[in-house]
């Protein structure tokens, strides 16, 4: 806009100074592991600040990603595990939490707090019978699988945050939906999910990302070569004694990418959700 | 057949009776009209007859049926909010058209009904807006066309209008008389304003601190008021109240004319000087004090010459004078 | 029919190996037998493993860390009785001890390799400094204070921030030479001999020692640093395990010598870390028992003795029969056990079985030794006064139930 | 909440409820309580038997499992503390800079500012061992740039350090997550309240601390009970920085490592499912006490605005 | 000095001009309301006085400064909102005192100005209340209230007394009036009320679709309207206007007449039937088709015998016709 305070103007170069003071910090740091993953081997070690020189550039670390394993389809299953457990942790969750935000009844608070229960007990701890379970349900090396115990671990936290999230929506625009003689179910997809479209991005990021990055579930319950996921298949390259220094960068840096573009898919339906505007 | 019937309601919140015992029976196709000081308990009511809120006692029926138990979707009414409630993610369109998605309408219908409202509404232009978008009477225009095209059995308004400008608001009003004459639908209307109660309404349910003071037609709670409450709130000015000498010799306690009974007259009884006069145009409203200090408004239906501080004689229209006891009770029989 | 057959194992290291030796050569000979070999991280194996274990979804075959945590399985009846397996007699019992039940009646995995300890030098910098490797512990520290004067280069090339390091190529590495190999280990699992004894406290000061000739800020160096410090050409002397011969030549573009860990006194006895590492088990829930036996057979053969020693040198066969090594310091090192007493490390058989964990505690004394906030008495007396805890000598204790 | 009258059947409740409940309790609290009631189990000359407390008595008795169990509560405490009073002011503030008004490039920043929440632990780890190692250090040499090399110390190696720091690249990490769940609140403060109080005069940090901070305090409470949560949960970071002996001499020891080690074991140490899962429910009963002063004191008297 | 100098003020919402170029000079200590249809930018002209809005072109002068470039707290307004905007975690008080805390007010003069406004506005007992547990009216007076107790030179009140029942809403608007007086403070007004805009106006801004259609004292906007907007826009009921023959006699395109200068007259020139009747009792509103089938609104200030379908004679009051060209505008010459 052409006319706004100098003061004003002060104030807002204060806050870029601010924000990009701390992104560099958050950034800085990441980038200095996707510039090493161009590097040799000696160049990482020798300087690791150093940006890739045509001395020490060296794409050997992604030629041996690509040749040693199928990333692609690692890709694949990854992206297929997150987003599928997404959708059911966001649908279920969001649900659990619009009853229990939007009801008063006998068992709310106690199934809040069962339900919250799953935050606080690391989930690796059922391992062994979640293991056995997926062995007799013949679920075992199956994405299915993964979907299941991500959904299941996810469930929890979205609904705790859902539900906070959800009391914020104003009474009078469901009840007018009520009023409109739209079922509670409508009233949930129709006016409830949209409004809420930012925390449900919120959730999403905060519910993707450990499921992306995780190691222990792929490893236990599909760590066949055809439902590896790229974290797991990154791990090849940590070995005992060597590790692969340019291979896992490279690994590393080329799982970044999709989850990045996820979050950047999400973080789209967060500004929506503010842009589509409450009325009071 | 009652179309609503109230059966002692009472509300609390907390500590707070907001509603100390509603009775009310609204005949079906009758135009109700809830009046009252701010606070009193209309959009309380309204809330409980669409069963967004629940009475603390009491019943409520519609369409000789109880629907205590009912949920709002099946009561058979549309709603105007006061706050407007819109649908933020949602076009104007979008808005009107959700209820009748709802009930399976037929597009091609759904459209014409929508276009309809948004006609009589002038809304048509802005269909696709979002309510962000929308200055303040635009949104009310669209809670009330989203109401409108439902045309259910019973509407509930809370104060539709408030935020509309003159010439809308009379069409507006027009409208809904006229929707009311066409659909033959109950309707309770809350509403400030006096014109709109006087014109629309079949009956006035004058509310004051969760109590009914009076309900009547327009006419009769004009012409006879049952208590000094209803007397000073139905008419614009307010009622004259007088008391002292001008009580005392009529028998009263509190002596009540209306400003537009009070006419300048040389031969007038009341003496009294001009401490101030407001000129709309058809109208002066004259502020009089009178000699022993009390004031009185005067509303003289056209431009006077009269101006501050001149000296005035009124004299009220006969027949047009209303007494009341100690108790603020109407004294009928004058 | 044909048959698959599936390998866990921790040695990502060695898929390459697998994939393109050890796999070809087997199922040349046997084509109707299928084998995949899938490693796990070596940090998640352990517990990987026993997870798939009890659930049944384990691989057919199972590489065995040595003692304890194998013997549990064992116990559990996840792994099977190997005892009889053909080839099997081509093991020396010593070689089997790491893989058999404390009575050495039984065996349940086929040894595959031993690593041995002691140290690998830069011959370029040595020669550059005109220095030659150390027979005693004093012209070990004598060179160090000369490469430490030099200033070129960093005189051993450890770090504390991992821990192991600290206990594995440090205190287990130069112990034997002071508790006198399998005497001093067995009399302290009999309980005649105790940690705070001279003989086990005495390492510990040495180790002591060490701090100043390691590189800046050692506390923080992990075990990659370290590895990363010695190939670039920027220490001396790296402590070091026989695994690393692979990658440091490899990485290293110049030669690399090795030595003995120096004994006390010129003429003393040596005695060095002989550690048996890694073996093959048999998943006892394999539907592929037969298939994978014939494996587990040939597993025992010198045929794979020889492709698994000369694909990943420095793990030296177990195998009693002649193995023809082909890498030159390979052949350097493993010539150390003829001329000194080999032994195990001393933590692994039966001391480690219970709460505190000997093993575990070893490194964090080890490295808290090296760091300086602990002193060599504090420390022995701390691992003696937790093995006294649990550990009653002469009276049997079973291995702890692995997950 | 809106309170319905009578009874009427609410079928709804339950639909709503019932997905999310079915995939919850199946997969995973029926594992996880099986996984638990093991604390009152233990192995006796071979055999699985009931032992009651004894686990319990055994891990805040026995000074083999106490002085672990404590020095790790020690320092998930430490842990904790930290993060309220680091990450959790520093995502409110970077939440409430992005909020400005009229503000450009804001997509972008919030991007960058999430960055390191969505790296992998395994990145995070390397990472940082890398920017901080003595050898090849950022650190050192950032600090050498400015004359401040003697301010560098190997700090992951050491005891007295070691856990600040690995509680600040936690911090680094995790920053964006009350960062998101802060400015998700902000947002849907309405335009009209703040510009009622651009006004009133009350912009910037006042408008900050006078309006916006009391309509959000909801969201806080909870970003400070998942801190909580989280990091009395956090295993994955120091595992991969400082390893499961969380060393130098386990001072970054914290529950969820000394966890890892009892019940899944490490290198020679067994695991020890009974005792781990003691440890673990002793984590829980902490943990849930931590939640309920949230759910019943903290959430109770927390008043929701809605906007 | 102008306390308020708009100049070529032009805002464009994306493709949509929503004012187009709005100049107005207000003087200090003026009274100006802002009227318009609903929609017409009343509003956002408010919002781009205020500061919270920027104008595409034009500048803002308040007090002879440009303020273009100054923050809306240093504008030395107040406002009150639309949608009143209250701080939902702040009591009434709360909302009141947290400007004044602001500025520093001492603690004791703080509460002797909320103690005032409260009284004033009926809001002593509520001072202890959140915004969620009042009524829509009550909120209103709380946003009232919350600008009043700054007493700033220049006040912005966007439609503050919708919501207000009657009488609540003549004793604030002469609260207002007098608090005008007192502080000397300059007003802007925006209202959909008549007599609000009559009654407190120095001057009023008529607004259409973007641009000033007339300004100037509300007796004059009444008698002398300059075109046809303004003729229909100022008064209620809404001036009548006739074309055809009794425009034509008149040499006017458009002949307008306001129902209250009409008067039912047996000697009339105009012929017609009583299609409908609405009793105010104060008034009644005859609406009247005449013979040409045009329908003419007729105010009679009492209550009246004439019925629905009666016949009637209507004559104009003389010197109260208002001529109209082709164009809209206002013929003077008569
Ligand atoms: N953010 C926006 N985007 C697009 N159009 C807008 C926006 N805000 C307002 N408008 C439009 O600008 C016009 C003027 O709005 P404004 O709120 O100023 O009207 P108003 O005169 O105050 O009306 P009312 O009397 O109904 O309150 C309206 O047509 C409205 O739809
Ligand atoms: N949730 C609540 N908690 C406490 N008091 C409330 C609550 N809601 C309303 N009230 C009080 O109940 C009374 C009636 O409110 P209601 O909204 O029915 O008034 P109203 O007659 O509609 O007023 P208005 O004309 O101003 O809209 C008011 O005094 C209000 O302060
Ligand atoms: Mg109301
Ligand atoms: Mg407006």
């Amino acid at each position: 806009m052409s006319t706004r305070a100098p003061t004003q103007r002060f104030r807002l170069a204060l806050v870029h100074l601010a924000l990009i003071a701390y992104a560099l910090i958050s950034v800085l740091p990441v980038l200095v592991v996707v510039m090493n993953s161009f590097k040799t081997r000696r160049a990482i070690f020798n300087a690791p600040l150093e940006p890739p020189l045509p001395s020490t550039a060296s794409l050997a670390g992604y030629r041996t990603v690509i040749t040693q394993s199928d990333f692609l389809l690692y890709f694949q299953n990854s992206l297929v595990v997150t987003i599928g457990s997404l959708f059911f942790v966001l649908l279920f969750g969001a649900m659990a939490a619009f009853a229990l935000s939007e009801y008063r009844f006998k068992l709310n608070t106690f199934l809040g707090l069962f339900l919250a229960l799953g935050i606080m007990v690391p989930i690796r701890l059922g391992t062994v019978a979640i293991l056995q379970m997926m062995v007799s349900a013949g679920l075992v090396n199956t994405l299915t699988a993964l979907v299941l115990v991500y959904t299941a671990q996810g469930l929890p936290l979205a609904v705790f945050i859902l539900s906070e999230f959800m009391r914020n929506v104003s009474d009078d625009l469901k009840n007018a939906g009520r009023i409109d003689g739209l079922s509670e179910y409508r009233i949930f997809f129709v006016l409830v999910l949209p409004l809420v479209r930012p925390a449900l991005a919120t959730v999403a990021v905060f519910t993707m990302i450990p499921i992306w990055n995780d190691l222990w579930f792929p490893l236990i319950l599909a760590p066949g070569e055809s439902t590896k996921t790229v974290t797991l298949g990154a791990q090849i390259f940590l070995g005992q004694f060597v590790t692969n220094w340019e291979a896992v960068l490279s690994a590393l840096s080329l799982a970044i990418l999709p989850i990045l573009v996820l979050y950047l898919l999400f973080s789209r339906q967060l500004i929506r959700g503010i842009t589509a505007g409450a009325v009071k | 057949m009652h179309s609503l019937k109230l059966t002692r309601i009472v509300k609390t919140f907390g500590q707070v009776e907001v509603l100390k015992g509603v009775d009310l029976e609204v005949e079906t196709g009758e135009f109700v009209v809830f009046v009252g000081p701010s606070g009193c308990g209309k959009s309380t009511l309204m809330r409980i007859i669409a069963g967004l809120e629940t009475q603390t006692s009491g019943t409520v029926e519609i369409g000789g049926r109880n629907v205590d138990a009912t949920v709002p979707a099946r009561r058979g009414i549309a709603m105007v909010f006061q706050s407007y409630a819109l649908y933020p993610h949602l076009t104007v369109a979008g808005n009107m058209t959700l209820a009748l998605k709802e009930d399976g309408v037929p597009k091609a219908e759904r459209e014409a009904r929508v276009e309809k409202a948004a006609g009589l509404l002038q809304l048509s232009p802005l269909l696709k807006r979002r309510p962000a978008e929308l200055s303040g009477g635009q949104r009310q225009r669209v809670a009330i066309g989203r109401a409108i095209v439902r045309e259910p059995t019973l509407f509930l308004f809370d104060e539709p209008l408030s935020n509309l400008d003159a010439a809308l608001r009379v069409a507006t009003r027009l409208e809904i008389a006229k929707l009311h004459r066409t659909l033959g639908a109950t309707m309770i209307y809350v509403t400030h304003d006096q014109i709109e109660a006087m014109t629309l309404a079949d009956r006035i349910v004058v509310l004051n601190g969760g109590t009914v003071q009076q309900v009547g037609r327009p006419i009769d709670l004009y012409n006879r008021p049952d208590n000094l409450f209803v007397a000073g709130f139905i008419g614009s000015p307010k009622m004259n109240f007088l008391t002292k000498r001008f009580a005392e010799e009529a028998g009263a306690a509190t002596l009540g004319v209306r400003p537009e009974h009070l006419k300048v007259d040389p031969a007038g009884a009341w003496a009294g000087t001009v401490r101030h006069a407001e000129h709309l145009g058809s109208d002066t409203y004259l502020y009089v004090v009178l000699e022993d200090g009390q004031e009185v408004t005067v509303r003289i239906p056209e431009e006077t010459p009269i101006a501050v501080d001149d000296a005035v004689r009124l004299s009220p229209l006969p027949g047009r004078l209303h007494r009341f006891g100690a108790d603020g009770l109407a004294l009928r029989a004058a | 029919a044909q048959t698959t057959l599936t390998i866990e194992s921790w040695r990502n290291d060695d898929l390459a190996t697998w994939q393109e030796k050890i796999i070809p050569a087997f199922e040349a000979k046997h084509p109707d037998i299928k084998v995949t070999f899938s490693p796990t991280a070596p940090t998640e194996y352990n517990s990987a493993l026993s997870a798939k274990l009890d659930a049944g979804s384990a691989g057919d075959l199972v590489a065995c860390r040595p003692f304890d945590a194998s013997l549990a399985l064992y116990q559990k009846k996840q792994l099977a009785d190997l005892t009889g397996l053909p080839g099997m007699e081509n093991f020396s019992a010593v070689a089997k001890t790491a893989w058999s039940t404390d009575d050495g009646a039984q065996t349940f995995c086929v040894p595959m390799a031993a690593v041995l300890h002691g140290f690998m030098y830069n011959k370029a910098a040595f020669a550059e400094l005109g220095v030659q490797p150390p027979k005693t512990e004093a012209e070990f520290f004598a060179l160090l204070d000369k490469i430490k004067e030099n200033g070129t280069y960093v005189p051993l090339a450890m770090g504390t921030k991992d821990q192991w390091e600290a206990a594995t190529m440090g205190y287990q590495n130069i112990g034997p030479n002071y508790w006198k190999g399998e005497d001093g280990r067995k009399a302290l699992i009999e309980g005649k001999q105790k940690l705070t004894d001279a003989d086990w406290e005495k390492p510990f000061e040495t180790l002591a020692k060490w701090g100043p000739y390691l590189g800046d800020g050692f506390e923080a160096q992990t075990y990659p640093d370290s590895q990363n410090l010695f190939t670039l050409g920027r220490a001396a002397i790296y402590p070091a395990g026989s695994w690393e011969i692979a990658t440091f030549e490899a990485q290293a573009d110049f030669e690399i010598g090795a030595f003995l860990p120096p004994v006390q006194n010129a003429g003393d006895t040596c005695y060095i870390s002989d550690h048996p590492d890694i073996a093959l088990g048999l998943n006892a829930a394999s539907p592929n028992q037969e298939a994978a036996k014939t494996f587990l057979s040939w597993v025992a053969s010198p045929e794979f003795a020889e492709i698994y020693a000369n694909a990943a040198p420095g793990f030296f066969p177990l195998i009693d029969k002649p193995v023809t090594l082909e890498n030159a310091l390979a052949k350097e090192i493993v010539a150390w056990r003829e001329q000194c007493q080999p032994t195990i490390r001393s933590t692994y058989q039966i001391l480690s079985r219970g709460t505190p964990n000997l093993e575990n505690e070893t490194w964090t004394a080890s490295a808290n030794v090296i760091n300086g906030t602990e002193t060599p008495q504090a420390a022995a007396e701390k691992l003696q006064k937790g093995l006294d805890t649990w550990y009653k000598p002469g009276e049997a204790t079973p291995p702890a139930a692995a997950n | 909440m809106t309170d319905r009258p009578k009874a009427r059947p609410r079928w709804h409740i339950a639909v709503f409820l019932a997905p999310a409940l079915l995939v919850y309790t199946v997969i995973m609290l029926v594992p996880l309580m099986q996984t638990l009631l093991l604390a009152l189990e233990n192995v006796r000359d071979g055999e699985r038997v009931f032992v009651g407390l004894d686990n319990f008595r055994m891990l805040f008795g026995d000074p083999r499992f106490s002085e672990g169990f404590w020095n790790a509560l020690r320092n998930n405490v430490y842990f904790f503390v930290l993060h309220m009073l680091i990450q959790n002011p520093i995502g409110i503030a970077l939440a409430a800079l992005l909020s400005v008004p009229r503000l450009r490039g804001v997509a972008i920043y919030r991007t960058a500012l999430f960055l390191p929440t969505i790296l992998s632990f395994v990145i995070v780890g390397f990472l940082w061992k890398l920017l901080l190692s003595p050898l090849w250090g950022v650190a050192p040499n950032l600090l050498g740039a400015v004359g401040l090399k003697s301010l560098f110390a190997p700090w992951l190696g050491q005891e007295a350090y070691a856990l600040t720091t690995v509680s600040l690249v936690s911090i680094w990490q995790f920053v964006g997550i009350p960062m998101m769940l802060i400015y998700a609140a902000l947002i849907t403060i309405p335009n009209e309240v703040i510009e009622a109080a651009e006004c009133d005069g009350i912009t910037g940090f006042k408008q900050f601390f006078k309006i916006k901070l009391p309509l959000i305090l909801p969201t806080i409470g909870l970003v400070g009970v998942l801190t909580f949560v989280g990091n009395f949960n956090a295993f994955d970071l120091i595992y991969a920085m400082q390893g499961a002996l969380a060393g130098p001499n386990f001072s970054t020891d914290i529950l969820g490592t000394y966890l890892y080690r009892i019940f899944f074991g490490f290198q020679l140490q067994a695991g020890d499912r009974y005792m781990g899962a003691a440890v673990a429910t002793a984590m829980f009963v902490i943990i849930l006490l931590g939640v309920c002063f949230y759910l019943f004191v903290i959430q109770r008297r927390m008043r929701r605005y809605q906007m």
